[in-house]
């Protein structure tokens, strides 16, 4: 019995050193994170100030605990905006034009650049695109899959609006809720990927 | 006077391989520079290379042609220690001429 | 035109500074047999320059070896490597149908030089690269398309 | 030349099993293959031996009483050992954080010339970046082997790891949102996944390499800024903690493998 205790106490004691360790490293790369960059063009230092969402999605690694996450993602999709004219379906071409740009918001673009959908980075969409990437799931036939009732047009909306909402410690950003694309942007990629007519949805 | 070239050239089975890298910018005289000003044309227009002073092989260039142009190309011939000359001529008249000695290919 | 103006210097040994460093050190390069045809090499289509060339395009000759990659991962460096097995062949001539000016290379091959060469172009867009090789006085072709895909974060 | 095409289409395989769901893989691997023969990085790699031969800066010095880890003017296999930490400067550096101390205290070249422009455009080419090209060049060949021994070293290790999985910015990106998962690309361009050894060992013996997108032969810490450009961050500062640990990071994770640059890439 003793010398279960003592096991326990030992190990307890090193796991106890070892996060002390983990703490006090964590402070210094946070230290030398908030040191060593500086601004350049549009990119702040301001930028590598973390808000909530980040601070948790670091902290644990992209998985932090449920009760924590589903706080959050609730918080997130609170703060979605969905266009006041209540139509989200915009034009699929300029979508898909969208979809094709990787540019904005790094400190070679400028102020005021129209910032693009980053789409074609990450997932497969149009099946006549062969240069898609594959950190997203593929969305070829999105829309053909699933239908454009109101309901999916309304979550693909959120989805690009706040990913973070759906999945808190998603790769992809949020791009209405950090202001990148516009909600007549938006709404071009919410047909882009639900409209029977665009390329995604074609054979 | 343009960078100097990196020319590699080696014989086997009486064959002579010879490898140019040549550092020139390449310009197309299309490119807009940051400022959005066309960035004029500056291109070798030119190459030529000599074994042993035989001319073996002429190349000329147009703005086509990858910056830091790389041409490989083989001529009948050659022996160890032979040199092999190549000079390039670009379209503001800089030019470049370096030489090598041909070694025994492994 | 400054172009032809220096080229007649250096033919009648002009006095510039730095050709006489090279003529002193046995350097002087000779550009003296083939001229750089700036017409041709300005021709906007494949059609003109065959014009200026005084030829019609050739059928496709399965003596030309033509090794392009059918993707370029990028359009500023696409490698091209022509070989042929044509007898007597005196001149190749690199071709990329979609650039603002189609010929991208030309090479004369005196005697005892194999018909080889390997290169690099840039392609503007997904075109085809079209190859003519002269053999006895008569023009061969090969012709693979390229495709150019968009890099990497698109920025 | 040809163990360099030997190599290429070993790590050609890789690739293949990674982006494999289309024939396009093939094509790139074959691309690939072809670009590899024939490398501006050597004209950079002839001109960085040019500026490390050539006396300058106001103490008219060369760089060949430059320690780089191995003693002064070793050249051949410090870049496979570093970063270290430098018992002179009491701190771990890279490459070229080392090469700015040889420049500023043997030379005399003040510091800010040279990070004020570390990077070579179009119509300026960097003397820093010049000097990475041959030093790099010199290790072609070798084993990784970045030693963790020093406690600053251990430290830096465990601040590049924290660097590297750090989520900011108005994306949300980290390093690892490209770089955590086997088998993912961006575009068609495969993302070595740098927290395990066979991703981090592509990739950094691949690095410094000349970007035929760019036409310019690009360093290791000019690597890391674009992608913290990409990562919509800030620029780091050159020759700093950060860029100095998250280095360190990968370079160690690439222990073992045999170092391979200066590469060409797309």
């Amino acid at each position: 019995m003793k010398k279960i205790a003592l096991l326990v106490m030992a190990m307890s004691s090193t796991i106890a050193f070892a996060a002390n360790k983990d703490a006090a490293l964590d402070a210094k790369a946070l230290t030398v994170i908030q040191r060593d960059f500086r601004d350049k063009g549009i990119a702040k230092v301001d930028r590598v100030k973390q808000d909530q969402v980040q601070a948790l999605c670091t902290q644990y690694r992209d998985h932090p605990p449920h009760a924590l996450q589903d706080k959050l993602e609730k918080e997130q999709l609170a703060a979605v905006k969905y266009p006041a004219d209540g139509k989200l379906m915009g034009d699929w071409k300029a979508g898909e034009k969208l979809a094709q740009s990787g540019r904005g918001l790094t400190w070679t673009d400028k102020e005021g650049d129209v910032v693009g959908g980053n789409c074609y980075n990450c997932h497969q969409l149009s099946p006549k695109e062969i240069a898609y990437g594959t950190i997203g799931p593929s969305l070829l036939h999105f829309g053909k899959m699933r239908g454009n009732t109101p309901d999916m047009q309304k979550y693909v909306y959120g989805r690009i609006y706040n990913a973070k909402a759906f999945n808190l410690c998603t790769n992809m950003p949020r791009f209405g809720h950090v202001g990148a694309l516009t909600e007549s942007q938006i709404k071009d990629l919410v047909a882009l990927l639900l409209d029977p007519e665009s390329l995604v949805n074609k054979e | 006077m343009g960078s100097p070239m990196k020319i590699r050239a080696a014989v086997k089975d009486g064959i002579t391989e010879v490898k140019i890298l040549m550092g020139h910018a390449m310009e197309t005289g299309l490119r807009k520079d940051a400022a959005g000003a066309l960035v004029p044309a500056w291109f070798i227009t030119e190459v030529t290379a000599k074994h042993q002073g035989k001319v073996v092989l002429e190349a000329q260039f147009g703005t086509a042609v990858s910056k830091d142009p790389y041409l490989v190309f083989r001529f009948k011939g050659g022996a160890k220690g032979e040199k092999v000359s190549v000079s390039w001529l670009d379209n503001k008249g800089d030019t470049r001429s370096d030489e090598v000695e041909i070694t025994e290919k492994v | 035109m400054v172009n032809l103006e220096r080229r007649q210097a250096l033919k009648t040994g002009g006095a510039l500074g730095l050709w006489g460093v090279f003529a002193s050190l046995g350097l002087m390069p000779s550009f003296a047999h083939a001229e750089w045809n700036k017409t041709l090499f300005s021709a906007k289509s494949m059609n003109e320059a065959l014009d200026l060339i005084g030829a019609v395009l050739p059928e496709t000759s399965g003596d030309i070896q033509l090794n392009v990659p059918e993707i370029a991962e990028n359009g500023a460096v696409v490698p091209i490597s022509v070989s042929s097995s044509l007898p007597n062949a005196t001149q190749i001539m690199v071709f990329v149908d979609k650039n603002p000016n189609v010929l991208a290379a030309n090479f004369n091959l005196p005697a005892g030089t194999e018909t080889f060469v390997t290169t690099r172009v840039k392609m503007g867009q997904t075109a085809t690269v079209i190859v003519l090789v002269k053999a006895d006085g008569k023009l061969y072709r090969a012709a693979k398309e390229v495709k150019v895909t968009q890099g990497g974060c698109g920025g | 030349m040809y163990t360099r095409i030997i190599l290429t289409l070993a790590l050609a395989i890789p690739c293949l099993a990674i982006a494999g769901d289309d024939k396009s893989a093939e094509e790139i691997a074959k691309y690939r293959e072809m670009v590899s023969d024939g490398n501006p990085a050597e004209l950079d790699e002839m001109r960085g031996e040019e500026l490390w031969k050539t006396a300058a800066g106001t103490k008219k010095a060369s760089l060949e009483k430059c320690d780089l880890g191995k003693g002064a003017g070793v050249v051949k296999g410090v870049y496979a050992e570093l970063p270290r930490y430098f018992a002179d400067t009491k701190r771990v550096q890279d490459l070229e954080s080392r090469l700015l101390t040889c420049m500023t205290t043997l030379q005399g070249i003040p510091e800010a010339d040279i990070t004020s422009k570390p990077f070579s455009t179009n119509n300026y080419k960097s003397d820093i970046e010049g000097l990475v090209a041959y030093v790099v060049g010199q290790s072609k060949g070798m084993k990784m082997a970045v030693s963790l021994k020093h406690p600053k070293e251990k430290e830096a290790y465990e601040i590049g790891k924290r660097i590297f999985f750090y989520r900011a910015g108005p994306y949300d990106f980290s390093c690892a949102t490209c770089h955590s998962e086997n088998g993912r690309r961006i575009r068609l361009q495969d993302l070595p996944n740098l927290t395990t050894n066979i991703g981090a060992q592509r990739a950094y013996t691949t690095w410094p390499a000349y970007r035929v997108s760019q036409g310019l032969f690009r360093s290791f810490q000019w690597r890391i800024n674009d992608c913290f450009r990409q990562q919509r961050f800030p620029e780091p500062v050159f020759g700093s903690e950060l860029t100095v640990a998250l280095t360190l990071f990968l370079a160690a994770n690439a222990n073992d493998a045999v170092y391979d640059g200066p590469a060409i890439k797309r």
